[in-house]
């Protein structure tokens, strides 16, 4: 049920990314899908009562949560920012082209 | 914004600094290490430019600065990969001695990657902040 | 048992997502998405992640920056109520229900919650600390089991800024 | 063997040194990258022969044994792909030389092309999920950059659009990915193949679907292609070029190929989606592209067309088939980058790129007019040339597989597409010379040699098709063929 939820965090980022008409808010959309991608992730990798997998000194052989995920989750969060940063450059140079965000009203290119 | 503002902010950046570079160093033994150490020093550099505003903080870093430092992170990776290959034949072997574990020198060169990747993305991403918010409307767009 | 908190962790999350999808205020869409965001970093945190909740909490941040400086570069602070969204949600509520559906039977049939297979990740956490020396796990396979990911990633970071550049020039053609 | 690493290392590197030193003189960021892409491309042509003999080779990134570490995998689909990018990408960056002196910042312009080059070469060569998506990454947000890097109205929107989709093929490409290692606790591709074997469920169906969505987004494939007719235009020709001709190959077709045939293994139902799909395609962007006044609109919507071409060969399966479909990738990447530049030139030259605006123009620009023709003849299928092998080719796996009905619908989109090839000749070549076109000149000489030598290929590889066959594309159809054989060659040795 928790990896329901997760998927129902990433339709929520699909519905405002194909219904809103904001620059911006579609933005924020695919900020939640990738949200979601990470939360789901992390929770492949869970193991009920296991610690993080950082070995310290005395205990040796812990339980450890699954570490992979968590590498590509790191991996995925910094691509995630990577993509915002050009997609606002884009927005913004959007913005100083048409003077709006709506893109009902940038519509230039037919079909 | 205010002189309190300014100055607190100026106060508090370097602290934000160390302890980046702290979790920068210390990657390979706890929670931390080169992606969010580099964020952390990028957003010292981003409290200041906020704080002090816009044409100050350009004088003091130009983004030139932050490319540089960005390229030299990024190189000390691609030269760390490529001396993988010199010394032991494979791309990104880990030829360095494994060292003593949960020291500060060990883990062979990932700590060294670590300074590199923290180099990369605090470079990067304070370079990205730099040109949004630098970046000036023109003042009549082409559209209708 | 950490459950009871991811559960409403994530319900905090998904009602924060429809608070950021739906208000009307662009600024106030920015801030709801703040708090999925921190919200996420908790739940990181909840999951033995420590390395990826730091990650995330700084990186939310500077997504908040920047998403701000693009709020505050436009005069329109509303949202955009466009004219035909009640049939567009008509034509995509069907869709989304149906994949949803599928999803529902299909994670249906993922391994229970808190017990991962662990098949490859059985050597990292037996080998991992002799192999490569590095004490936290998730540090070693990030640069050295897959260090090359790690160059990619940092590719990435570089496309993108050299992107950025490149798309916020003042002129794009000589001679205009 | 140990050059494999390299197809990434080297344009890395030099785009990090072309972004540094272009800054001081625009000629030494010119001389890197045509020099850095020629090295690739020769490099490419010499593995032929070592992996002839070895038949796969496995690079392992830090000498980490697969299912721990990354590794690479070269064989002779990846080795088709990389001749195919690196080909293209070097014949690109020389037309580039003049075509992009319209254009500033021209080192950025090769930086990102570099990277993009980068991306694509470790999309083929990896043999890691996660891997993949990395890579992919780097060519589709270096591609979305390129899109809008002429920083005018209708650019920045069509990058916009494309970046959108783009993201959200990513992050369904992702969330596929997380699906499989929740469900095989593995990234490796053949291990995954592996442990995958003779199971099947909902759950895979679903990451299959969320693969096919993702990957047929790149692609373009017809019910996800409402981006490509914006982006693809938009970009400077060069790009179109390599936009069209290469990257929805290599990070969307390939991919595709890849995964369902080498990891999920095939079957008859995703056959039959293939074909659908594929036909859907064709016959779509066939029926679009006739009704085109713009010649780079024409010219996204014929890709559309000859991508679902490629689909169509790939989902009948049979050796035909697939060697037809293998053989069109290639033949596509050729005459496609072929009719991107011509566009480009008459665009640099007349700056109009409405086709009724044109006319005569093969008398003012007898390089241009030449190529065209010959890239437009290929494209239609006409004998000589080689588009009309790969055609055949698919025509009689269909035939073969016993789908007559898809054989002949193939055969009419072929007719269809001479006919909308005809419509840009007569209006754009030949004809009376158009009003305010007097003083059209030929475009600079590299431009030309660049058309020049896409043209050879295009006429080479279809004279010279069976040896082409024997040594390019019939390893690749092999790696197709084993299907989730490929597991085992990689994990044994």
């Amino acid at each position: 049920m928790l990896f329901f939820l997760c998927f129902a965090l990433f339709l929520i980022g699909l519905y405002c990314v194909l219904i809103k008409k904001n620059l911006l808010k579609i933005v924020m959309g695919i900020i939640i899908m990738e949200y979601s991608v990470n939360l789901f992730l992390i929770m492949v990798g869970y193991k009920a009562g296991a610690v993080a997998p950082i070995v310290t000194a005395g205990v040796e052989k812990a339980n450890f949560v699954d570490p992979l995920p968590q590498a590509l989750v790191i991996t995925a969060i910094v691509i995630g920012i990577a993509t915002l940063a050009l997609m606002v450059a884009l927005c913004m140079r959007v913005y100083d082209r048409y003077k709006t965000f709506d893109i009902t009203k940038i519509r230039r290119l037919r079909g | 914004m205010t002189l309190i503002v300014k100055v607190i902010a100026r106060v508090v950046s370097p602290l934000i600094m160390v302890f980046g570079i702290y979790m920068i160093l210390h990657g390979h033994l706890s929670p931390g290490g080169g992606f969010p150490g580099g964020v952390i020093i990028a957003s010292a550099f981003v409290l200041l430019t906020l704080s002090s505003g816009k044409e100050v903080a350009y004088q003091k870093l130009k983004e030139s600065t932050a490319a540089v430092m960005e390229s030299v992170g990024a190189l000390i990776f691609l030269i760390l990969a490529v001396l993988g290959t010199i010394f032991g034949g494979w791309f990104f072997l880990n030829f360095l001695p494994k060292g003593e574990p949960l020291r500060l020198l060990s883990g062979g060169f990932i700590p060294l990657c670590n300074i590199g990747v923290g180099l990369k993305v605090g470079g990067g991403i304070f370079a990205v902040f730099l040109t949004l918010i630098l970046f000036r409307l023109s003042e009549k767009g082409e559209g209708d | 048992m950490p459950e009871i908190e991811l559960y409403l962790l994530i319900t905090l999350m998904i009602v924060g997502a429809l608070v950021a999808v739906h208000t009307r205020y662009l600024i106030s869409a920015v801030i709801s998405l703040a708090v999925v965001g921190m919200a996420l970093a908790v739940a990181f945190l909840y999951m033995q992640a420590p390395d990826i909740a730091i990650t995330q909490i700084v990186v939310e941040v500077l997504a908040l920056v920047i998403l701000i400086i693009a709020v505050s570069i436009g005069k329109e602070v509303m949202d955009i109520k466009g004219k035909w969204e009640i049939l567009a949600i008509g034509v995509t509520a069907p869709f989304v229900v149906i994949f949803a559906l599928f999803a529902y039977r299909a994670t249906s049939q993922l391994p229970p919650f808190g017990s991962p297979l662990m098949t490859v990740s059985q050597h990292y956490v037996q080998e991992g600390l002799k192999q490569t020396g590095s004490a936290n796990l998730v540090t070693s396979i990030l640069l050295d089991f897959r260090a090359y990911d790690t160059l990619g990633e940092a590719t990435i970071l570089f496309t993108a800024i050299l992107g950025a550049f490149a798309v916020l020039r003042k002129i794009g053609r000589k001679g205009k | 063997m140990n050059l494999v690493p390299l197809f990434m290392a080297i344009p890395l590197g030099a785009a990090f040194i072309v972004v540094l030193l272009g800054r001081f003189k625009e000629a030494v960021s010119d001389a890197v990258a045509v020099i850095v892409s020629l090295i690739l491309t020769i490099l490419s042509f010499v593995l032929i022969i070592p992996l002839s003999q070895e038949g796969i080779f496995v690079y392992r990134m830090g000498r980490w044994i697969p299912p721990w570490g990354i590794n690479l995998v070269l064989d002779g689909l990846s080795l088709l792909m990389l001749i195919i990018i690196n080909l293209v990408a070097f014949l690109a960056i020389l037309y580039s030389v003049s075509y992009m002196k319209k254009f500033t910042a021209k080192s950025t312009y090769y930086g990102l092309f570099l990277l993009m080059v980068a991306g694509m070469n470790g999309v083929v060569l990896t043999g890691d999920f996660f891997n993949l998506f990395v890579f992919l990454e780097i060519a589709a947000i270096a591609s979305y950059a390129l899109v809008a890097f002429g920083v005018e109205a209708e650019e920045l929107e069509a990058s916009f659009k494309y970046m959108v989709m783009g993201s959200v093929a990513s992050v369904l490409i992702l969330f596929s990915i997380g699906l499989i290692y929740s469900l095989t606790g593995s990234l490796n591709m053949a291990h995954v193949g592996t442990i995958l074997q003779g199971q099947n469920g909902n759950l895979i169906s679903f990451s299959m679907i969320l693969f096919l969505a993702g990957f047929g987004l790149k692609a373009a494939i017809m019910p996800f292609h409402a981006w490509l007719p914006d982006a693809h235009p938009s970009a400077p020709a060069p790009i179109s070029a390599m936009l069209s001709g290469v990257l929805i190959k290599a990070l969307g077709v390939y991919v595709i190929l890849r995964i369902f045939f080498n990891v999920f293994g095939m079957n008859i139902q995703l056959s039959w989606i293939f074909m659908i799909l594929g036909c859907l395609s064709m016959v779509g962007g066939g029926l679009l592209a006739i009704k085109q006044e713009d010649f780079k609109r024409l010219l996204a919507y014929s890709s559309i067309s000859q991508i679902g071409l490629i689909m169509l060969g790939v989902g009948c399966g049979n050796y035909w088939g697939i060697l037809g479909a293998l053989f069109h990738l290639f033949n596509h990447a050729s005459f496609k980058a072929l009719l991107f530049l011509n566009s480009g030139a008459v665009e640099y030259s007349t700056g109009t790129r409405e086709l009724k605006k044109m006319g005569g123009l093969s008398k003012a620009m007898p390089f241009t007019g030449a190529t065209s023709t010959i890239g437009s003849l290929s494209i239609s299928g006409i004998p000589p040339l080689n588009g009309f092998w790969s055609k055949l080719f698919i025509i009689m796996g269909l035939v073969y597989a016993g789908r007559y009905v898809l054989a002949v619908i193939t055969i009419l989109v072929s007719v269809l597409t001479l006919a909308y090839y005809l419509k840009v000749q007569r209006y754009a070549f030949f004809g009376k010379l158009g009003e305010g076109l007097e003083k059209v000149k030929e475009v600079p000489p590299l431009m030309c040699a660049s058309m020049v030598a896409l043209a050879i290929i295009c006429v080479g590889a279809g004279i010279f098709f069976y040896p082409i066959m024997k040594t390019i594309l019939e390893p690749a159809v092999r790696v197709l063929q084993e299907g989730v054989g490929y597991s085992n060659l990689i994990l044994g040795g």
